[in-house]
């Protein structure tokens, strides 16, 4: 390791090495890459992780099945439902616990507005990385909106801890479905001035376009998730491969792009948006009656073995892989973060462009720190 | 002393003064910069002798444009930061040989020249005049140094570009 | 033709960059689009949501009676360390030994408002309070105790 | 002193002058005063301005943005730039161990000088310019080009890395768009016949540039924006800066007061870039008039000049600042593309058909 460090200090003659982060504006924190220049093109990036490693799963580990999922939430802290969820929904794998339908409903519409928000956050981010500050304050009013529809029902904005083995913590609040049916309205009708104002734009148009590109196979090898993977063909959404939750009551297309470039990515995200809307739309009047929670001991214990869950969340594939040894906590936890693969095919990516290219790859695959270093 | 005097030698110091610095600096980017202020110092004289077109082509071209063209090479040889080699003692030598030979070319020339007031009036260092005398063919005026001037420039076009241009790597 | 795809680049670009410049311009010109909250001065009439988590507490009726029975389910379930009950034994008027609650510690600094405290409490002794205005200037006032002086379990709370 | 005495102030710099020759006989002192008069009113008036430019970048930005836009200091928020330049001024002034001191220092000043010379030659309202220079579209682009050497200068003397690109960028970048700026502002020079900027002024009596002289005016002012919008590095030609990319680019080391000269001539920039277009273009203080309407001119006259001239001013600055607001930033390479690629062919073509629309008189 030691070496490995040293001889990324030796450069060629006419290299020049600079640090972009941990420490800048435009790594969505605490991300610290090394890159290589030759004037203004970039030879080669490395990624230097760990500046917010915070030890979750080793953490897990001390806690119980119930307590252990508050601290996903920290994780990918733009999709903290979609994480709690995957967390649930390993434990009752385990538990080999039925949901009732009812929860499965919250759980969906909950994850698909989560989803929403976080990809509204991200194109907002991507517009500042460009250097567009506008769009990033469009972006925060509608997000508000579904901040307080989280609000509201789980009583958190941002880490919900919404989910319970079995089921959600809480009925719907009685505004729920009257609030989500207005802030669907309202999202719908401003997606096209976030075209006006981004996608059709034409400077937007030639820093995304050919940049930053990902080819099918390198993003199998690489194991690319999520968007940034079906932009470049690769079909992986869980939530069609291996519905859980009510993915299976509803109709949705899988977004595939074939470009495999910034603007690819860009435009699954925004077609994204649109699904998830109606998504919600068709789930939203259909809430059965019944339970949100099924009944659970007081002390959950999993059987002994292995039990691996995936659930899609705006950035990707997450896994949540629990060993139990039949205690009342998991022995191990290991999370397959969607951040951490798709940060590795960043290098790939950036070589050859240029500092600015740099920036609209690393907003365009949508990195949230605290979800690579966990 | 009245104001235009003191002006005269604020002036005559920037310029000498960025000259002596501009040879004696030490880093290479710095010599630049009192270069910089030496030609500034020659606008600010052309200005005040109203000569204003001259004073103007004289900032774009040497200011905005050499002086700039010279950082870029700076910036581009990687050693900007760098204190200077010391020159070879037969270069000081050579080059003080030329600038004492220079100075006193500028001395004798000054003091043979009986400095005579002339009794055609003076053309109005206006645009047009220039301009008019700068394309004129007649016998006073300067096409052809003008276009000489203008080959030299592109020949040292076609020099920057052949030196820039990347040597190609070798197999 | 080159012409033609070079005044057509020309022609789209400046399209789009006014199409761009025509919401910025929309905002620009309705003021009343602004979504501003000026929070300090809103205030009064700035309401949390129900649900709401702010800080943990533990609400007392009017006799300065409270729910808590010190069964540390609560001190059980929680994953950061937050909540510390401190018991003592008390004798009741027919002499029989209780276990009754002295002091419920409660780390505001440590809260991470996952609200499994309450979810775990048997007799409803602990809420979520709506309030968020948590700073102060020294750390050791986040160190709450939620029972107050002299309080007592209510009756019939086992 | 031909230079000192050109200005031609109104009324009231001819009472000052008269007075002060009053009071001090001797003409060197007398010379010395005005110059210092002129230059401590000059500056206050920057520095007036460029808090207002701050202050109106803050408000545009922030309604454009949705948001209300600093309201707590002053009335509806208007001192808050005071504040904050006094936070500047009271800093302390870092220079990194490493850097060139001298040269690092220097930067700053040689860019406010620089900005601050191109003012000179602007009529701000009728018979009031301070140096009505026979070259001044000339002078303008010449002094201009110094805010270069002063962002090389920081750039170098940092001895940073992001610093170091910046300066590579803006040098790049203020060099080429140099050329369409020059070109743009020929074709109101061949127009009008002359480089005086008093002179373009008084040759707009019968109506501004822009619709007296058709299409390809309107081509070149639309150039002129653009190309000196690149010049003063403002986004989204802010490739010098370019915060997500390098971080503050060449002035990424400076803090306090040095930092603070560097906002101070980037909105004199800002201004003048705008007031030059106005200037030109739209008639600088020159009334709307419309040739042959006497009646219509008449009442137009009755608004005073001065109002004409900066009200046509903050109008390109507020495009200028709405461009900053609403688009994304180039790439490096991009941002030479649409230079030598665009802008300069056309701005050549433009200045053709200017020049064949002067010689036949198809203006009005």
């Amino acid at each position: 390791m030691r070496g490995l460090i040293e001889d990324d200090y030796v450069t060629d003659e006419g290299e020049f090495v600079i640090n972009i982060g941990p420490q800048h504006p435009s790594t969505h924190g605490v991300l610290h890459l090394k890159v290589w220049l030759d004037g203004e093109t970039v030879k080669k990036v490395q990624p230097h992780l760990g500046f917010i490693h915070r030890s979750i799963e080793k953490m897990s580990e001390s806690l119980s099945y119930r307590n252990f999922i508050f601290a996903t939430s920290r994780m990918d802290y733009l999709a903290a439902h979609i994480n709690n969820e995957a967390c649930a929904l390993t434990v009752e794998k385990g538990l080999q616990l039925e949901v009732p339908d009812r929860a499965k409903y919250i759980r969906t519409i909950l994850a698909e507005l989560t989803r929403l928000q976080s990809h509204l956050l991200w194109w907002g981010c991507t517009g500042l990385d460009l250097g567009a500050v506008t769009p990033f304050f469009y972006a925060f009013r509608e997000r508000e909106y579904i901040m307080e529809i989280m609000e509201e029902t789980c009583g958190a904005r941002l880490t919900q801890n919404f989910m319970v083995p079995g089921g959600v913590m809480y009925d719907i609040h009685p505004n729920f479905q009257k609030r989500t049916k207005e802030v669907l309205i309202q999202i719908k009708s401003k997606f096209q001035e976030y075209d006006n104002i981004m996608t059709g734009n034409v400077i937007f148009e030639n820093r995304t376009k050919g940049v930053g590109f990902l080819s099918k196979e390198d993003a199998i090898s690489y194991g690319v998730t999520g968007p940034t993977a079906r932009a470049s063909g690769v079909s992986c959404d869980i939530r069609k491969l291996i519905p859980y939750s009510a993915y299976d009551q509803v109709q949705f297309d899988e977004i595939l792009g074939t470009g495999g470039d910034c603007y690819a990515r860009y435009m699954i995200r925004m077609h994204e948006m649109k699904q998830s809307v109606s998504i919600i739309e068709q789930l939203i009047d259909n809430i059965p009656e019944g339970e949100f929670q099924a009944k659970t001991k007081n002390v959950i214990k999993l059987p002994k073995g292995e039990f691996y869950q995936r659930v899609e969340t705006p950035r990707g594939e997450l896994g949540v892989f629990i060993v139990s040894d039949g205690a009342a906590s998991p022995y191990r936890i290991k999370y397959r973060s969607p951040g951490f693969s798709n940060l590795s095919a960043l290098p790939l990516m950036a070589k050859g462009g240029k500092i600015g290219d740099l920036v609209a790859i690393m907003s365009t695959i949508d990195l949230v720190i605290p979800d690579i270093d966990r | 002393m009245s104001a235009s005097i003191v002006i005269f030698y604020i002036l005559a110091a920037i310029i000498l003064g960025g000259g002596i610095l501009a040879v004696t600096a030490k880093k290479i980017f710095r010599s630049a910069i009192y270069l910089l202020f030496s030609l500034m110092g020659i606008a600010g004289l052309y200005f005040y002798l109203n000569y204003e077109f001259i004073a103007a082509v004289q900032i774009v071209v040497y200011i905005g444009g050499i002086v700039v063209l010279i950082i870029f090479s700076i910036f581009l040889t990687h050693a900007s930061g760098k204190d200077m080699e010391k020159p070879k003692l037969m270069s000081v030598i050579v080059s003080a040989v030329a600038a004492v030979f220079a100075c006193a070319i500028v001395i004798s020339l000054i003091n043979n020249y009986s400095f005579v007031a002339t009794t055609n009036t003076a053309i109005e260092p206006t645009v047009k005049n220039i301009g008019r005398q700068m394309l004129s063919t007649t016998e006073h005026g300067f096409i052809l140094p003008f276009e000489v001037v203008s080959m030299l420039l592109l020949a040292a076009l076609i020099g920057s570009i052949v030196i820039a241009l990347k040597p190609k790597t070798e197999a | 033709m080159f012409l033609k795809e070079y005044f057509g680049t020309i022609y789209k670009s400046i399209k789009s960059l006014l199409v761009g410049m025509k919401v910025t311009g929309y905002y620009f010109t309705h003021l009343d689009e602004i979504k501003t909250e000026e929070y300090p001065d809103n205030r009064a009439t700035l309401k949390m949501f129900d649900r709401f988590r702010g800080e943990v507490v533990m609400p007392h009726d009017d006799n300065n009676e409270h729910r808590c029975t010190g069964c540390q389910a609560c001190e059980i379930a929680c994953p950061n360390g937050t909540i510390k009950i401190i018991t003592k034994q008390e004798i009741l008027e027919d002499g029989k030994k209780k276990k009754r609650i002295d002091a419920f510690v409660y780390h505001l600094d440590l809260c991470t408002m996952c609200n499994l405290c309450v979810v775990a409490c048997p007799s409803d002794a602990i809420v979520m309070a709506q309030n968020f205005e948590h700073s102060v200037y020294d750390k050791k006032q986040l160190k709450k105790i939620l029972n107050q002086p002299d309080s007592k379990l209510m009756q019939g709370v086992e | 002193m031909k230079i000192l005495l050109t200005y031609s102030f109104s009324s009231l710099a001819t009472y000052i002058h008269n007075l002060l020759a009053e009071l001090i006989t001797n003409s060197l002192l007398l010379q010395v005063t005005e110059m210092v008069i002129l230059g401590v009113s000059l500056i206050a008036f920057l520095v007036v301005l460029c808090f207002f430019l701050g202050y109106m970048e803050r408000k545009v930005a922030a309604f454009m943005e949705i948001r209300l836009g600093p309201n707590r200091v002053g009335p509806k928020g208007s001192m808050q730039i005071v504040a904050d330049t006094l936070k500047l001024l009271l800093k302390e002034g870092l220079t990194p161990d490493s850097a060139d001191k001298f040269l690092f220092n220097l930067a700053p000043v040689i860019m406010v000088i620089g900005s601050m010379m191109v003012i000179a030659p602007i009529a701000f309202a009728k018979d009031f310019q301070l140096y009505d220079i026979n070259i001044g579209v000339l002078y303008v682009s010449a002094v201009s080009s110094l805010g270069v050497i002063g962002i090389l200068m920081a750039g170098w003397s940092s001895n940073n890395k992001y610093s170091l690109l910046g300066a590579m960028r803006s040098g790049a970048q203020i060099v080429s768009y140099e050329l369409s700026v020059g070109l743009s502002l020929i074709s109101i020079v061949v127009l009008s016949g002359s480089l005086s900027l008093g002179d373009i002024v008084r040759s707009q009596e019968n109506g501004w540039w822009i619709i007296k002289g058709h299409i390809p005016v309107i081509i070149s002012f639309v150039i002129f924006i653009i190309a000196s919008t690149a010049e003063i590095n403002r986004a989204p030609f802010d490739m010098a800066e370019a915060e997500q990319e390098l971080t503050g680019g060449f002035h990424t080391e400076y803090a306090g007061m040095k930092f603070a000269m560097f906002l101070l001539s980037e909105y004199i920039n800002l201004f003048v870039v705008s007031a030059v277009a106005a200037t030109l273009f739209l008639g600088g203080w020159m009334p709307f008039h419309i040739g042959g309407l006497d009646g219509f001119n008449h009442i137009m006259d009755f608004i005073p000049s001065s109002v004409w001239f900066f009200s046509k001013t903050f109008l390109i600055i507020f495009i200028i600042m709405q461009f900053r607001w609403t688009f994304p930033r180039l790439r490096v390479d991009q941002l030479l593309t649409l230079e030598w690629k665009y802008l300069l062919p056309i701005s050549m073509v433009n200045v053709i058909l200017v020049t064949v629309m002067a010689i036949m008189g198809w203006h009005f």
